[in-house]
């Protein structure tokens, strides 16, 4: 292990060793970049798609983003807390996949189809 | 040992919750009958002596920094409420058996819930107790209401949850004015504090009267919707119509009386000189709706509504007596809680018992009971009598001297026997036809429903025991059962006794209210509201 | 911001990007995804490349590119590809490249508690109930699509209430990042050592320190956490064992132990020193391989700092449990005219959907 | 005559030195006999037990014994106060009811006991009151046996219950005692009027008779608390001290204070309302609704003379203003209803009625007697007409009880030569000649003190007092007229009458079951029956042995069933009693030498007054003083004269209503019950004003119109009012919001992604506020 992580330049640790050469933390930015596009890759995906299920698949999609955040804000401030919070948001991300898959189903018996305009009980 | 008072019934709540549906009903009965030995060894071991004193303080700080503080303590006042209130739960939880038949579970943990936040009320030493358990009555009242009430149930629920609720958040926006005021204008003010004795002498001493005005609006705008007073009564009757019979008694009987609690313990000595100064109003109001809510009672077709519109009328003789400012008064208004509390919970119990083999509450279904149910004619002349204040029942006493009160107020020009205070001869007479009024709609009820010949709503089996199988009510006898006559003989009894003896209260109160009087007068005075001197009479 | 990279790139890119995506979005007609994805690769690509220019020496090299490539083009299939069963599997690859950029960081243990969990099981869930969910086509209509899979719902509006969120948010960071410091030197991600006596006497142990030093006396071991005060310069004071002196004088030959004092010079001076003062302790520097290992210091953090995290998410993951069986056990009593009603409303509406199966 | 005359001059010839109406001291009271408050207990004890009967289903005459017991018991121990008094007035005190203190000083402390205050004025009223209640408990022992069971139980506790309010209305030591029993009385008159509860006129004539009470009662109450202001107490004892030293509590003059005027008319308006007097009268004709004994009992002989009480009680107070107004409108009051009733009586046909209106009548005199400054004859005259009208009521009653309620005096004749009515109808014809004042009886005495007053009293003190007494003098007229009218139609004349269809009678079981009330009238038919003194069936006795369920009505024909045992003897007693009354006149008084036994009781009371027609000096200052009746002194010519207007009045009753040949003296023109040519052709002349009479004067109506009916309107309005205006605004309270709510809610779309985007916008939007208000 050690042993790819030595072998690959991590910029964030150059960044550190080399305080505000630029910006203290511009190799934190692009990760976050990419955090921040996944998220919202996934909030459009929530937005547009019509299918429960690829729905909750955007969701897991800006889990993801959140993840990759963490990770960053984790190896920025070197210690473990973003990490074990990847857990947490791998936890939840695994009950939720349960519990809404388990809804889907349900709804889907119910009404023999995925589109979420459907359901729209709560129209005022 | 006050705070078992209100442990046994909030743990009563509990057990019920969790006991199966079938052991609500005992559990619920054993809850308030603990509650009532609780109550009566309070009233064993209180020093008569030292009535005016708070008695049985216990105090727990729940937020210190704020100065909040489960405190609790009894003076005489609270204590005949409270002992009004463990009096009628033990009969409203008897009085419910038959009529309560599905989730009996939620509706005995409601009615013992509610127990708890009134007695809070009671013996609550802090505003923010006080407040706390004043706002929680509204929502087992609210279940009760919504889940258990007649046809439109729902919406006389919203409308006494939204209405009382409006008014009591004004009132306390009032009520945390003075509680700022006690924070930042007492020189040596040691943080917030909501200890209701603190508080009191900070506003009598820091609140300016044109901010004593504007307090005074904001409690009253609390405290009279819940009363009720004139304007401000409209959710009374809507709710009590709709209510079960248990729900109706405890709101008649405890419920409104949170409200002249509250003005008893917070109105009058909190703001002195705005009460002088307002309480012509208010006793205008007052006398308004004693002929207008009695008036309203003449024309009504449903008797619970009438009854219900009558305690606007009887709670206007309660205001009147309050604002009277003297000792007579204030003594019969806070006599007027009490035994409006047992005469018209008794008639809503009366009147839930003849819903409960009629269905119907309609003046014009239902007549004519006298030879059908003689036992039920019988309480319902006695209680009807009793709420007529007839000499010798309870409801004379407390009326005469509510207006006594107003009669005498401020007419201590004209001898000795007047005393210093806002109102006046006038306010007597204009109100002591409110008296022929109530005897108006009252003998009206009677004259329908018990008097004249039978009339029962078709379909209805005439034949005595006629309620097996058609009608929910199975199973009733025509006339009153031995349960039913059980509920309905201690208030009776109790009635009869106030009526002939209410000397036990009277002399009780004596000290309390006179000192409450001393200074709600002197105080209001010295700001030369009224006139110089007239404080105390002719001391 | 400007000194991360230029706004005007940023929005522009970043508007070019949206274009590309609200084309690729699936339509019923024309559905130009092909351009789409170029016109959003092209945007991004923007981005990517100035901030490369300007990250100079601090630029996280030619792996994160292609991950990062990869991993927003494999989302970007997902969220387009009208076929779940495919937007699934595009998701897999999104998680697979999001893990390399995991691996990039030197979170190894998540990077492939991420492949195992995501890509193994939770996927794997999704791609069992899109099966049970989604009929398969008849002989006649190999394309046919469910209406819902094969139109978005407004693409326009909800790219760009996306895009803009994704402006607002690279602004802010770009403009948050700038006030925070990173931290320096790896002793504070190593700090959980301080509180992992057994890793250390493991260490010492493996470089055969305790011939010298410890009784390794259970006593030891408790006290040990005393003895590690002053890790933070990398020393350790223990204490001899009775005879220590003696031996550590001819220990101090051996070059690995020497190391372990700083040199052969302060270990001799130790060893003199020590020859007398039998019982002494003495300060010795740790082996260079006593590291934590990336999922030590996760265990230990998760275990040391949130227990009760720990313990909630396990509730969470339970709970989860008993409410999917519920959930999916529950029989929907549904009546055969309902379905029908519901099939043929469907089928009236659009006409495309493979609803016929009543 | 000679000995009548003596008497007369010497009541004529007392009295004392003191100014003339300045009250005389009343003494402080001395401690009473507990046993006094015995007179509260018994009857409220007995009530107790018919309470306890009925919850335990008795089902015999045991209340009815009972009741008998206890107010024979209080009857005796009235006796025996009265033996064994001196004089004095004293009061017993059991408890205290309720009492308040709010400072040391005078005034400052309300205190309202149960006890009894004893004195001449409480002991006289007592003693009728229970006497005549023990004997009317026994009539109605017989009367309401047809009711036997839980409504025999009902009548006789709140028969009970009448005479502890009575009791305590009277023997009271204090305003609020007094009042209590004012209610009580009013209560249990409200319950007994109301007996017949499933007949609606019967409850609407309790209900009318209870509220008109309480209008009279809302003027006592006024007047309680103004005499607490003023004076401080309510105790009489220290009330009547202070009256007596002429200041108010705080020691201002009393005669120039407003209360003495002031008080006195609250407090009559109060009687005015107990006592029916005119604009409060109506409720007692309609009160005739309950049970003949009730009528006898509380709507004659008692109740209705609290009134009178009150003011005797107050007397004191009444007379401490020097221009006498209150006592001026309680006389003319009095005056106006006395004459106005008697004009109703003589037009209407039910006998019950005609002894209602009687009652008001009679109540005139005694008004007007205690205005035109006699409490004597007040007192004297409720005392004797107590019995004779008791007499009368229960006379009324047995022909009720025997003819099926027939009251209609059109319908009954000769009634007095039915086998077995004989008593009733010596009973009736003492109580008529009472009633119409012939001489020498008991009636002729107390009326004729109130007359010969009425002459005296100046007009300088009781303002138009001359008026007042020729009016009063034209209505004994009219009292005898109307009073032998009814006998002569009723009670003498050829045998005829038409069953009545009352309750009473179909309760008795002589319908048979399964036939309406309507069917039963139907067959039953008019014209049924000329009934001739048929045989007693025996169900005369005991009426539940005439319960036969197999009675046809269309083929077995009515019998009047003559009264029992019980009843006999209670109209016996009553028509003894009503003899002797005129007895006590000649008895020798207490106090003074003249006036009678009654004098010397009212002169030992707070009623103690020295009325202006007593000498103060010589005959010419008495002949300047007093006035003149046609220039003759009318202590001496009244006899002959109210003598002579009855004989007129009893002589025109001959003339037009006495039946053909029965009289020798005056050739009558009655054939028949119904037809009276003479009458009748008197009747059309006056025709419009008859008609109005016999409606009452229409004053129901009008009080339906000027008050009642706008009361109800004004009631609906507010009702109306009440739901659209006041919870209107609060309804429009909660609309507003809810207006606003609905024009929000089309933006609840109910499609999740609907609110995802607004989710997501609003990210978006607080990041951006976000960096450009915090971060730049």
């Amino acid at each position: 292990m050690a042993t790819l992580a030595d072998g690959l330049h991590l910029s964030v640790l150059a960044a550190a060793a080399e305080p505000a050469a630029i910006a203290p933390a511009i190799g934190l930015y692009h990760y976050l970049f990419v955090s921040a596009a996944l998220f919202a890759l996934g909030v459009i995906g929530f937005l547009t798609r019509r299918n429960l299920i690829i729905m909750f698949l955007c969701t897991e999609m800006m889990f993801q983003a959140a993840g990759i955040a963490l990770i960053a804000f984790s190896r920025f401030h070197l210690n473990h807390t973003g990490e074990v919070f990847v857990i947490f948001v791998l936890t939840i991300a695994a009950a939720e996949a349960a519990l809404a898959l388990a809804l889907v189903v349900l709804l889907f018996r119910r009404k023999e189809t995925l589109d979420a305009s459907e359901w729209a009980a709560l129209r005022g | 040992m006050l705070s078992f008072l209100l442990i046994i019934p909030l743990l009563s709540a509990l057990a019920i919750g969790l006991a199966p549906e079938r052991a609500s009903k005992g559990l619920a009965m054993l809850g308030s009958l603990l509650a009532l030995a609780a109550g009566a060894a309070v009233v064993a071991s209180f020093d008569w002596g030292r009535g005016s004193a708070f008695q049985f303080a216990a105090a727990l700080p729940v937020v210190p920094e704020l100065g909040v503080t489960l405190s609790l303590g009894v003076d005489t006042v609270a204590l005949w409420l409270v002992v009004l209130t463990v009096i009628l739960q033990p009969l409203c939880v008897l009085g419910s058996f038959s009529a309560i038949t599905e989730r009996t579970r939620t509706y005995y943990a409601s009615l013992m819930a509610l127990q708890a936040a009134m007695l809070g009320v009671f013996l609550a030493r802090d505003l923010i107790f006080f407040y706390v358990c004043f706002e929680f009555t509204l929502v087992p009242m609210y279940v009760l209401i919504s889940l258990y009430g007649s046809t439109n149930r729902r919406k006389a629920a919203t409308k006494f949850f939204l209405y009382t609720f409006t008014g009591s958040i004004i009132a306390l926006a009032g009520l945390i004015y003075v509680a700022w005021v006690a924070a930042t204008r007492v020189p040596d003010a040691a943080g917030w504090t909501f200890d209701i004795a603190t508080l009191r002498s900070a506003a009598q001493a820091h609140l300016s009267p044109t901010e004593q005005g504007w307090v005074m609006l904001a409690m009253m705008a609390g405290f009279a919707v819940k009363v009720p007073l004139f304007p401000v009564h409209t959710w009374l009757p809507l709710a009590h119509t709709e209510a079960p019979t248990a729900g109706s008694v405890i709101l008649a009987g405890v419920l409104l009386k949170l409200g002249t609690y509250a003005i008893y313990r917070f109105v009058l000595p909190f703001v002195p000189v705005a009460v002088v100064e307002y309480a012509h109003v208010v006793a205008a109001l007052s006398i308004v709706g004693i002929l207008y809510g009695g008036l309203i009672c003449w024309v009504q077709r449903d008797v619970k509504k009438l009854v219900a519109y009558s305690s606007v009328a009887h709670l206007g003789f309660c205001m009147l007596g309050m604002f009277a400012l003297n000792a007579a008064g204030v003594q019969g208004s806070i006599l007027y809680m009490i035994n409006h509390g047992l005469s018209t919970g008794a008639l809503f119990f009366l009147i839930g018992f003849m819903y409960e083999r009629y269905h119907t509450r309609s003046l014009e279904e239902v007549g004519g009971l006298g030879s059908k149910m003689p036992i039920w004619s019988t309480f319902m002349v006695f209680f009807m009598l009793a709420s007529v204040g007839l000499p010798g029942l309870n409801g004379f006493v407390s009326e005469f001297l509510c207006v006594m009160g107003a009669f005498q107020s401020g007419a201590y020009t004209l001898g000795p026997g007047g005393t210093a205070g806002p109102l006046g001869p006038w306010y007597a007479f204009i109100a002591g036809f409110g008296m022929i009024v109530a005897a108006m709609y009252l003998l009206y009820m009677t004259g329908r429903i018990v008097f004249g010949p039978l009339r029962e709503p078709p379909g209805h089996d005439d034949h005595g025991h006629g309620h097996a199988g058609s009608h929910e009510g199975g199973g009733l006898p025509a006339d009153l059962t031995a349960r039913e006559v059980v509920v309905l003989a201690p208030i009776a009894a109790l009635c009869l006794f106030l009526g002939v003896y209410p000397k036990p209260l009277i002399a009780t109160l004596e000290g309390p209210v006179n000192d409450k009087v001393q200074m709600v007068l002197s105080l209001g005075n010295a700001a030369g509201a009224a006139p110089a001197g007239a404080a105390g009479g002719e001391r | 911001m400007e000194a991360i990279i230029h706004p005007i790139v940023v929005y522009a890119g970043l508007a070019v990007g949206a274009v590309g995506v609200a084309m690729a979005m699936p339509r019923p007609r024309v559905s130009p995804q092909v351009i789409g994805a170029l016109l959003a690769a092209v945007g991004f690509g923007v981005i990517f490349l100035f901030l490369g220019l300007r990250a100079g020496r601090d630029n996280p090299g030619v792996f994160f590119y292609l991950f990062s490539l990869i991993g927003l083009g494999s989302a970007l299939r997902v969220i387009t590809h009208p076929r779940p069963v495919y937007a699934a599997l595009y998701f897999i690859l999104t998680i697979l490249s999001s893990s390399a950029l995991y691996l990039l960081m030197q979170a190894e243990f998540m990077a492939f508690a991420l492949i195992i969990i995501y890509a193994g099981a939770i996927l794997i869930t999704y791609l069992f109930v899109i099966m049970l969910a989604t009929q398969a086509p008849t002989e006649e209509q190999v394309e046919a699509l469910s209406e819902y899979d094969a139109f978005s719902r407004e693409p326009v509006v909800a790219t760009a209430v996306g895009f803009i969120l994704l402006g607002v948010l690279t602004g802010v960071m770009a403009r948050g990042i700038q006030e925070i410091r990173p931290a320096s030197g790896e002793g504070q991600k190593q700090a959980a050592l301080e509180r992992m006596p057994g890793k250390i006497i493991e260490s010492l142990r493996s470089a055969g320190a305790f011939e010298v030093f410890l009784e390794p006396t259970k006593q030891d071991l408790t006290n040990a956490q005393q003895a590690l005060v002053n890790w933070t310069r990398g020393e350790v004071s223990l204490r001899l064992r009775p005879d220590g002196g003696r031996r550590l004088a001819k220990a101090v030959e051996r070059p690995e132990f020497a190391a372990l004092f700083g040199g052969a010079d302060p270990a001799r001076a130790a060893a003199d020193n020590l020859a007398t003062a039998s019982d002494a302790d003495v300060v010795v520097r740790l082996p260079s391989s006593v590291k934590m290992t990336n999922i030590e210091g996760i265990g230990w953090d998760l275990i040391a700092k949130h227990p009760m995290a720990l313990e909630l998410a396990g509730v969470i993951l339970l709970m989860a449990m008993l409410g999917a069986v519920v959930l999916a056990r529950k029989q929907i009593e549904i009546g055969e005219a309902e379905k029908a009603q519901a099939a043929a409303g469907r089928a009236g509406g659009v006409g495309i959907g493979g609803g016929g199966v009543v | 005559m000679t000995g009548l005359m003596g008497g007369w001059a010497t009541l004529a010839a007392a009295g004392g030195g003191a100014a003339a109406h300045a009250a005389p001291g009343i003494p402080a009271p001395g401690a009473g006999s507990p046993i006094a408050l015995l007179l509260l207990g018994l009857p409220l004890l007995a009530a107790a037990l018919c309470g306890v009967f009925a919850a335990t289903g008795n089902r015999s005459k045991l209340p009815a014994f009972t009741s008998v017991a206890a107010l024979g018991a209080c009857f005796g121990i009235a006796l025996m106060l009265f033996l064994n008094w001196n004089g004095q007035p004293a009061t017993a005190r059991a408890f205290d009811w309720i009492s308040l203190d709010w400072g040391a000083g005078k005034g400052q402390s309300f205190d309202a006991h149960f006890g009894v205050y004893i004195d001449g004025l409480t002991l006289l009223w007592m003693l009728f009151v229970t006497g005549l209640a023990t004997v009317i408990a026994l009539y109605s022992m017989e009367y309401m046996s047809h009711d036997v069971g839980l409504g025999y139980c009902r009548y006789f506790a709140a028969f009970n219950l009448f005479v502890f309010s009575m009791t305590a209305l009277v023997m009271g030591d204090n305003l609020l005692m007094l009042f209590l029993g004012w209610e009580g009385v009013g209560l249990c008159s409200y319950l007994l009027i109301g007996y017949y509860y499933k007949r609606a006129a019967a409850v609407a004539a309790a209900k009318k008779a209870f509220i008109m009470n309480r209008i009279g009662d809302l003027g006592l109450l006024m007047g309680i608390l103004s005499t607490f202001v003023v004076f401080g107490t309510i105790e009489y004892a220290p009330l009547f001290q202070m009256i007596a030293s002429g200041k108010t509590a705080s020691g201002a003059e009393l005669a120039s204070h407003w209360s003495v005027w002031g008080i006195p008319l609250m407090f009559a308006v109060g009687a005015f309302g107990k006592s029916a007097q005119f604009i409060f009268y109506t409720w007692l004709p309609d009160a005739m609704e309950g049970p003949t004994p009730v009528s006898a009992l509380i709507h004659a002989a008692t109740m209705v003379t609290a009134g009178v009480f009150l003011i005797g009680r107050l007397y004191p107070l009444f007379t401490a203003d020097p221009a006498l107004i209150a006592l001026s409108v309680v006389a003319w009051a009095g005056v106006i209803t006395a004459l106005w009733a008697a004009t109703i009586e003589m037009a209407i046909f039910d006998i019950k009625r005609v002894m209602g209106y009687s009652t008001i009548s009679q109540l005139g005199f005694m008004f007007a007697g205690m205005g035109l400054l006699t409490p004597t004859g007040a007192a004297f005259h409720t005392f004797t007409h107590a019995f004779f009208k008791a007499t009368l009521f229960l006379g009324v009653g047995a022909v009720m009880h025997g003819f099926g309620g027939q009251l209609d005096l059109r319908r009954l004749s000769g009634v007095m030569w039915m086998r077995g009515f004989g008593l009733v109808g010596i009973a009736m014809l003492v109580g008529s000649i009472n009633l119409s004042g012939v001489p020498f009886t008991a009636g002729f005495f107390s009326k004729d003190v109130i007359l010969a007053q009425a002459f005296t009293t100046p007009g300088t003190m009781i303002w138009g007092a001359q008026a007042a007494a020729w009016l009063l003098l034209l209505t004994a007229g009219m009292t005898a007229y109307y009073t032998f009218r009814t006998f002569l139609r009723v009670y003498v004349g050829p045998r005829e009458f038409v069953p009545g269809d009352d309750a009473e009678l179909l309760d008795l079981g002589r319908h048979p079951k399964g036939v309406s009330l309507d069917e039963w009238h139907a067959q039953h038919g008019h014209g049924h029956g000329h009934g001739h003194g048929h045989d007693d069936h025996g169900h005369g006795s005991d009426h539940r042995a005439a319960v036969r369920p197999d009675f046809d009505p269309t083929t077995e024909e009515f019998d009047p069933h003559p009264p029992g045992w019980s009843m006999k003897a209670a109209i016996g007693l009553c028509m003894v009693l009503s003899i002797l009354a005129a007895g006590v006149y000649f008895m020798k008084p207490a106090v003074g030498n003249h006036g009678g036994w009654v004098a010397g009781m009212v002169g030992q009371s707070s009623a103690a007054f020295a009325s202006p027609g007593e000498h103060h000096g010589g005959a010419a200052e008495h002949a300047a003083k007093l006035g003149t009746f046609l220039g003759y002194d009318p202590h001496k010519v009244m006899y002959y004269v109210s003598a002579g207007v009855g004989l007129i009045g009893i002589l025109i009753a001959a003339f037009l209503h006495g039946p053909r040949g029965v009289w020798s003296l005056f050739i009558g023109n009655r054939t028949s019950a119904a037809v009276a040519p003479r009458a009748d052709a008197l009747a059309n002349l006056f025709g419009p004003l008859t008609r109005a009479a016999r409606n009452k004067y229409y004053v129901d109506e009008i009080y339906d119109a000027l008050v009642r009916t706008p009361l109800r309107v004004l009631a609906h309005i507010f009702h109306i009012l009440d739901q659209g205006l006041v919870d209107g605004l609060v309804n429009l309270c909660g609309a507003l919001p809810r207006m606003l709510a609905r024009s929000l809610r089309p933006s609840q779309s109910g499609v999740l992604q609907g609110y995802a985007v607004g989710m997501a916008a609003g990210l978006g939007l607080i990041l951006i506020v976000v960096w450009v208000l915090m971060l730049r």
